[in-house]
């Protein structure tokens, strides 16, 4: 059958795509939109590779359909940056050495900005639950959640 | 493979009784787009329940609260009265999965997913939960515990969808609680699953009280036993110990890649007893 | 978090070199890239016409393979290539130096390809190309494999009874005399032996003699293996893939499709985790393959069951150890008994096992002996000092009873055993300086090993050995126009390689860190690089840049010389620049690395050095691990508390990636200590082939794991440095399992411990009440 | 003359003589001596060894030298992940 033609906001700007039925927002952002920032680690929702917001939702998008989001807001890792400067999680990330071969670390910093936007101030256990469906196998978490935290005490500053 | 999502139930319920081939329902799509990536499954159909504003919504309803079959575990969390009427219910649904999975999955997908692990089932029966079906023959109302019937099979007719649950009216002290088993903190599938809501009256005897165990079975278990062994007692040791018994003896497990049937069945005492005393911490505090 | 003790003792060593950039913590180079989702992995690779390839796997853990009908799935439209083992020339049996340890080019074709028989549950039986991955996956399903289905055997003891289905019918023990006439799936028996172990025994007030068990386990990095290949009519062939070595991928590529290299390039894209199973082929030949005759660009990505279910784990084994001390402590013998599962081909690391075992101690008399089994497994790969943690977990396990029996500290049993420099290491030769007893101090001298605990809490210690490696390494150093260094090594960047290069250039050419811009170079840029693997790619990458930098400075003192009419004895290089010494001063002013780039082509063209070396003098790195853990007696669960790591980096060129090494190594080991396992059905297959079920660590499965740098200084590096990767992940299983039994009074003696088996042994001694 | 000693399985390859006192003074000379002694072990020292000269461990590597009194040892070559 026909493909499904959806219109969408991706990262703000206004995207229309043509996607089947059976691929996902993951799919359409990698294979059609050129978005390869949201990674595939699972294609299951174990890993959080793909972590996404949608309508300022922290959804994993390989377990989202291309075509249920169609009219909705898209956030990716590649709209975190605003210009010429980097988020203050970016920031602080490379500062802590937060990552080490880089592949969970989109993910990851998708999912801390939604975290720290409900929670300005979380305490290690809520960063560490918030976190758990990021999977990182290089860095045993301590440095991604130190950063995290720090970031916070950052925005907190304002 | 066709895409649809109606805005009305009926428009969900005439697709799905006329579907040929295979159809499914999506609400969170955190079970079927797995199994559907992993070739277990390929519907000809996929009929989206989100843009029903019936699946969506949360509200009071006869003293008790509706809850929408496509109201995802994360919105629950966010719902301060529901959360405080019922403290298990909402913390099982934000069991399922990781954050990013709570932001999808939902009440509805998590019982018709058929699995007797899934985390909200037990929580829902040990309120007393109740589902509201629609299909081609109308709407009807089956207690949670009826719908599932084993492992990937539910008492659903064709073209009849999960629509919404409704939660009982809550007597004064008051609570549910719901535990699970797993190896790691988060993301696991329950290996045992246990649910007990329970009332207390003013000298903190338990009046009533029901009991769910998950993972323990080919389906969800409502276990009366349990129940009565803690009716009329404070749960002090001795009704623990009968909760316990009772529980394990209602244990029908199988050994797999998840849990042992000793353990799944020594573990589900445990987890019955702890998840009583949750709730009967919280029964007495809720006036 | 600054507050936490994570940092450095050292010893003061650092060789005499200018102390600039190299141990402080620059920001990467490639850092911006990785967090704005702008890094190239390899599944993010794409070429215009590219194919979509996938492969048929056998459903079966053994079976003879009869027929392949590829017809209907080349009849689909879309189709553009299909491939089975007829597209790959059989190849001799013959031992080259891959990634762990010797691999045979004979299995290597037939683990990327099944000939005669599909060895394992997930064994490739052919692949597809196909214009969508739709058409590609219902080509699959229209490839007619006749199978004939063998008995399989998974378990490694049960592989090795005479009656037990045979894998390969040439296949004969190698190592036992007389040679077998039979053949076996027993691939190889090894064996360690330093003085008389049993005149040692004798000698001893104790012996303690145990068997382990421990399941295999993954890698687990998050990225999936991908390639993405391109093949011209005149057979130049580029290769894109996610890779430890893309030299290494360039001569498997070549042998096995009989490519000349020269006409193979191959570039490494960014790599999202490795750990030893990214040192060999699976897509890489597959992809080349199919695109040589599809004469399209061809891009495979592996669904994570594939990784799980096709790509190398590391053994499981089981392990028989036995130790004798005097009765004040002193270990005097130590034998052990080590079986190994290979996966469907030979070649465990069953050989670095038995040289581990007993490396951290100074023991007269040792024996290992060694089997490299195989059975219907994935073949391994290898996986963070391979064969080293199995080994020494079982070893430390009967060290920390010993200490029990003994009534001794932990701590100090180890410290009075010890290896040091002078010592005979258990495998032969003498260590020179080592820092092991260093980490036993440091560790004792924590506010954590001094912290009480409670009940159902236990705490743990164990010590860890990693050999390390060097070999070919090739780099080059281009200085540019305005000055700005490019640096180009060829050995792939997984945790930070380009922050420590970079900070050794900068230092040795006296510029700016931020003037250095380090790339990993494809294999037609730079010189042969070894692979990314045996914690050699900081060590010898900068011994290589030391090399390269000496060149250009060499270069620019002559030219300087030249330009000032001056003897060699009137400059020298200071500070990034030719300094003129002397009355010379008076006349001319120093010149910057800058200047003279300004004006290179006046004064004899461009200015560049090239470090090619066999960087040998790795030193071996020692590490000791503290443990608090609790469990809770009804249900099996165990909770980590809190973690601390001590290990001798020699000198830790970039430290907050060297603590990265540490704490990713730590919580790596505590999944293979407590719940990572390769769980087979009697089926023959895979169970758990997904993350979800798999279950690796997660961010609330654990606590900070506090780093504690020791830098005893390697004399054969001109930094001090050593290798650092591997060595975290030998100490947490022997760690764990030791404050298990504090915990619970049990010694668990079969990994994972995992709550069903926890929970049944506090059942049998009736100890699973609070 | 410096003490050689084999390490592992090369043993099996020499009717199980182990130790050896060579004249060698660097790898190249050490693996000619010893193929001479033993041909068998000659192919496999091609094959790839560790050779640790007075401690220090090289591989694939034949210039090194050898001094009259150090003690080598011929070990299975070491690679890692």
């Amino acid at each position: 059958m026909a493909k499904h033609h959806i219109e969408a906001t991706v990262n703000g700007d206004a995207v229309e795509f043509l996607c089947e039925t059976e691929e996902t927002l993951l799919d359409v952002l990698r294979d059609t939109l050129n978005l390869t920032g949201s990674k595939e680690g699972c294609a299951s929702g174990d890993c959080g590779a793909c972590s996404v917001m949608l309508d300022g939702r922290l959804v994993c998008s390989c377990l989202v359909l291309g075509c249920e989001v169609a009219g909705r807001k898209v956030e990716t890792i590649e709209g975190m940056a605003k210009g010429e400067s980097l988020h203050p999680l970016q920031q602080q990330f490379l500062k802590s050495a937060a990552l080490q071969c880089g592949i969970c670390t989109p993910g990851v910093l998708v999912a801390s900005k939604a975290l720290l936007e409900r929670s300005p101030d979380p305490t290690e256990t809520e960063v560490r639950y918030w976190l758990a469906g990021n999977l990182c196998r290089c860095t045993g978490y301590d440095k991604i959640v130190s950063a995290v935290m720090d970031a916070a005490a950052t925005l907190r500053k304002g | 493979m066709r895409y649809e999502a109606p805005d009305s139930l009926e428009g969900a319920v005439a697709l799905l009784a006329a579907a040929q081939g295979e159809a499914r329902v999506l609400a969170g799509g955190t079970d079927l787009l797995v199994q559907m990536r992993a070739d277990v499954l390929d519907p000809d159909l996929i009929v989206d329940i989100k843009k029903i504003k019936e699946t969506r919504a949360v509200s009071e309803e006869k003293g008790g609260w509706r809850i929408g079959a496509a109201v995802t575990g994360a919105e629950l969390k966010e719902h301060a009265r529901l959360k405080k009427a019922w403290p298990g219910v909402v913390e099982a649904a934000n069991l399922i999965g990781s954050t990013q999975v709570q932001g999808r999955a939902t009440l509805g997908g998590n019982l018709c997913n058929g699995s007797p692990a899934a985390d909200s089932v037990p929580a829902l029966i040990a309120a007393g939960a109740v589902a509201t079906l629609v299909g081609p023959k109308g709407t009807r109302d089956l207690p949670v515990e009826d719908v599932m019937l084993g492992p990937r099979k539910l008492a659903l007719g064709k073209g009849e969808i999960v629509a919404s649950f409704l939660l009982p009216p809550r007597p004064a002290r008051s609570s549910d609680a719901y535990l699970r088993f797993i190896p790691r903190t988060e993301m696991d599938i329950a290996v045992v699953g246990a649910g007990v809501s329970l009332t207390v009256d003013g000298a903190g005897l338990i009046t009533a009280a029901r009991v769910s165990l998950g993972a323990v079975a080919a389906r969800v278990l409502l276990v009366a036993e349990a129940a009565q062994a803690i009716v009329g007692s404070r749960l002090d040791v001795p009704a623990q110990e009968r909760l316990e018994a009772a529980a394990r003896a209602a244990c029908r497990p199988i050994d797999d890649k998840r849990g042992t049937v000793e353990f799944r069945t020594q573990v589900a005492g445990v987890l019955a007893r702890r998840a009583a005393l949750i709730a009967l911490d919280r029964a007495r505090s809720n006036n | 978090m600054a507050e936490r003790k994570n940092g450095a003792e050292t010893n003061g060593q650092t060789n005499g070199h200018p102390q600039g950039f190299v141990g402080t913590r620059q920001i990467r180079p490639d850092g911006v890239d990785k967090v704005t989702g702008r890094a190239r992995f390899g599944a993010d690779f794409n070429l215009p016409g590219q194919l979509i390839g996938r492969v048929l796997r056998s459903p079966h853990p053994h079976a003879r393979i009869v027929s392949i009908d590829t017809s209907k799935a080349e009849a689909l439209p879309g189709v553009k290539a299909v491939i089975t083992r007829e597209d790959f020339g059989d190849q001799p049996s013959e031992f080259i130096p891959a990634g762990e340890m010797m691999m045979n080019y004979k299995d290597v074709v037939r683990n990327v390809m099944a000939r005669e028989k599909a060895l394992y549950e997930g064994h490739a039986v052919a692949a597809v190309a196909a214009t969508s991955t739709a058409i590609a996956r219902r080509a699959l399903k229209l490839i007619d494999v006749k199978y004939e289905v063998l008995p399989h055997v998974i378990d490694v003891v049960l592989a090795m009874r005479p009656d037990a289905p045979l894998l390969h019918d040439d296949l004969f023990t190698v190592g036992v005399e007389p040679k077998p006439e039979k053949p076996s799936n027993i691939a190889k028996r090894v064996e360690i032996k330093v003085g008389d172990v049993e005149a040692g025994f004798k000698k001893a007030d104790l012996i303690v003699e145990r068997e382990f068990k421990t399941a295999p386990v993954h890698q687990g990095y998050i990225e999936p293996h991908a390639a993405l290949a391109t093949v011209s009519e005149d057979g130049a062939t580029e290769l894109w893939t996610t890779t430890q070595g893309h030299f290494i991928v360039r001569a498997h590529c070549a042998r096995l499709l009989g490519l000349d290299m020269g006409k193979v390039r191959v570039t490494a894209t960014e790599i999202g985790g490795g750990f030893g199973g990214k040192t060999v082929v699976y897509l890489e030949p597959l992809a080349i393959a199919l695109s040589r005759k599809a004469k399209r660009p061809v891009k495979m990505v592996m669904s994570r069951e594939e990784v799980f279910k096709a790509s190398g784990p590391t053994s499981g084994a089981t392990v028989r150890v036995k130790m004798g001390a005097t009765r004040d402590g002193k270990f005097v013998a130590a034998f052990a008994e080590l079986k190994y599962q290979a996966g469907a081909f030979q070649g465990s690391p069953v050989q670095p096992g038995t040289m581990c075992a007993y490396a951290p101690y100074d023991i007269e008399h040792v024996h290992v002996i060694g089997y490299d089994v195989v059975s219907n497994r994935p073949k391994v790969a290898a996986y963070r000092a391979p064969g080293a943690p199995i080994s020494e977990y079982a070893v430390e396990s009967v060290v920390d009873e010993i200490a029990k029996k003994l009534g001794l500290d932990p701590i100090e049993l180890r410290m009075m055993n010890a290896a040091h420099e002078g010592t005979k290491a258990a495998y032969g030769p003498k260590f020179g300086p080592i820092g092991l007893e260093e980490t036993l101090n440091s560790i004792k001298k924590t506010e954590h090993w001094n912290t009480p605990l409670r009940k159902w809490q236990g705490r743990g210690v164990a010590s860890g050995f990693w050999f390390n490696i060097g070999g070919e390494t090739s780099v080059s150093l281009t200085v540019n126009e305005d000055g700005t260094i490019s640096l180009m090594a060829g050995t792939p960047d997984i945790g930070g390689l380009r922050a420590a290069l970079a900070s050794v250039a900068a230092d040795e050419l006296g510029v700016p860190y931020d003037k250095v811009r380090p790339i990993i170079g494809d294999t037609g840029s730079v010189s042969f690089n070894f692979l990314t693997g045996g914690s050699r790619s900081a060590f010898s990458g900068s011994m290589a840049i030391v090399e390269a930098a000496k060149q250009i400075k060499n270069e620019l003192l002559a030219r300087a010389c030249k330009l000032w009419e001056a003897k060699p004895d009137q400059v020298e290089w200071k500070d990034g620049a030719v300094r003129p010494l002397g009355a010379l001063g008076e006349k001319v002013k120093p010149m910057t690395i800058a200047e003279f780039a300004k004006i290179s082509g006046k004064l004899g063209g461009p200015i560049g050095g090239v470090g090619r070396i066999n960087a040998q003098g790795a030193g071996p790195s020692f590490g000791t691990h503290l443990v608090d853990l609790e469990v809770d007696p009804e249900t099996g669960r165990t909770t980590i508390l809190r973690y601390t790591v001590a290990q001798d980096a020699g000198k830790a060129l970039h430290p907050a990636y060297v603590e990265g090494q540490f704490q990713g190594g730590a919580v790596q080991g505590i999944g293979w200590a407590l719940n990572e396992e390769y769980i087979y059905g009697d089926d023959g297959k895979l169970q758990n082939a997904g993350f979800l079920d798999y279950r690796m660590p997660v961010a609330s499965d654990v606590p900070m794991i506090d780093a504690i740098l020791v830098e005893v200084g390697n004399p054969k590096h001109p930094y001090g440095v050593r290798g650092v990767g591997e060595t975290p992940i030998v100490p947490p299983l022997g760690a764990i399992a030791n404050a298990m039994e504090n915990a619970t009074g049990i010694r668990f003696t079969e990994l994972p411990m995992s709550p069903p088996k926890v929970l049944k042994a506090l059942q049998e001694q009736g100890r699973n009440k609070p | 003359m410096a003490r050689v000693v084999l390490i592992g399985n090369l043993a099996q390859l020499t009717g199980g003589v182990a130790e050896f006192q060579l004249s060698a003074t660097s790898v190249k000379q050490l693996f000619q001596q010893l193929a001479e002694l033993h041909p068998a072990l000659g192919a496999h020292l091609q094959e790839g060894v560790a050779v640790a000269i007075d401690g220090q461990i090289y591989q694939d590597t034949l210039f090194e030298p050898i001094g009259p009194d150090s003690e080598v040892f011929v070990l299975p070559q070491i690679a890692g992940g």
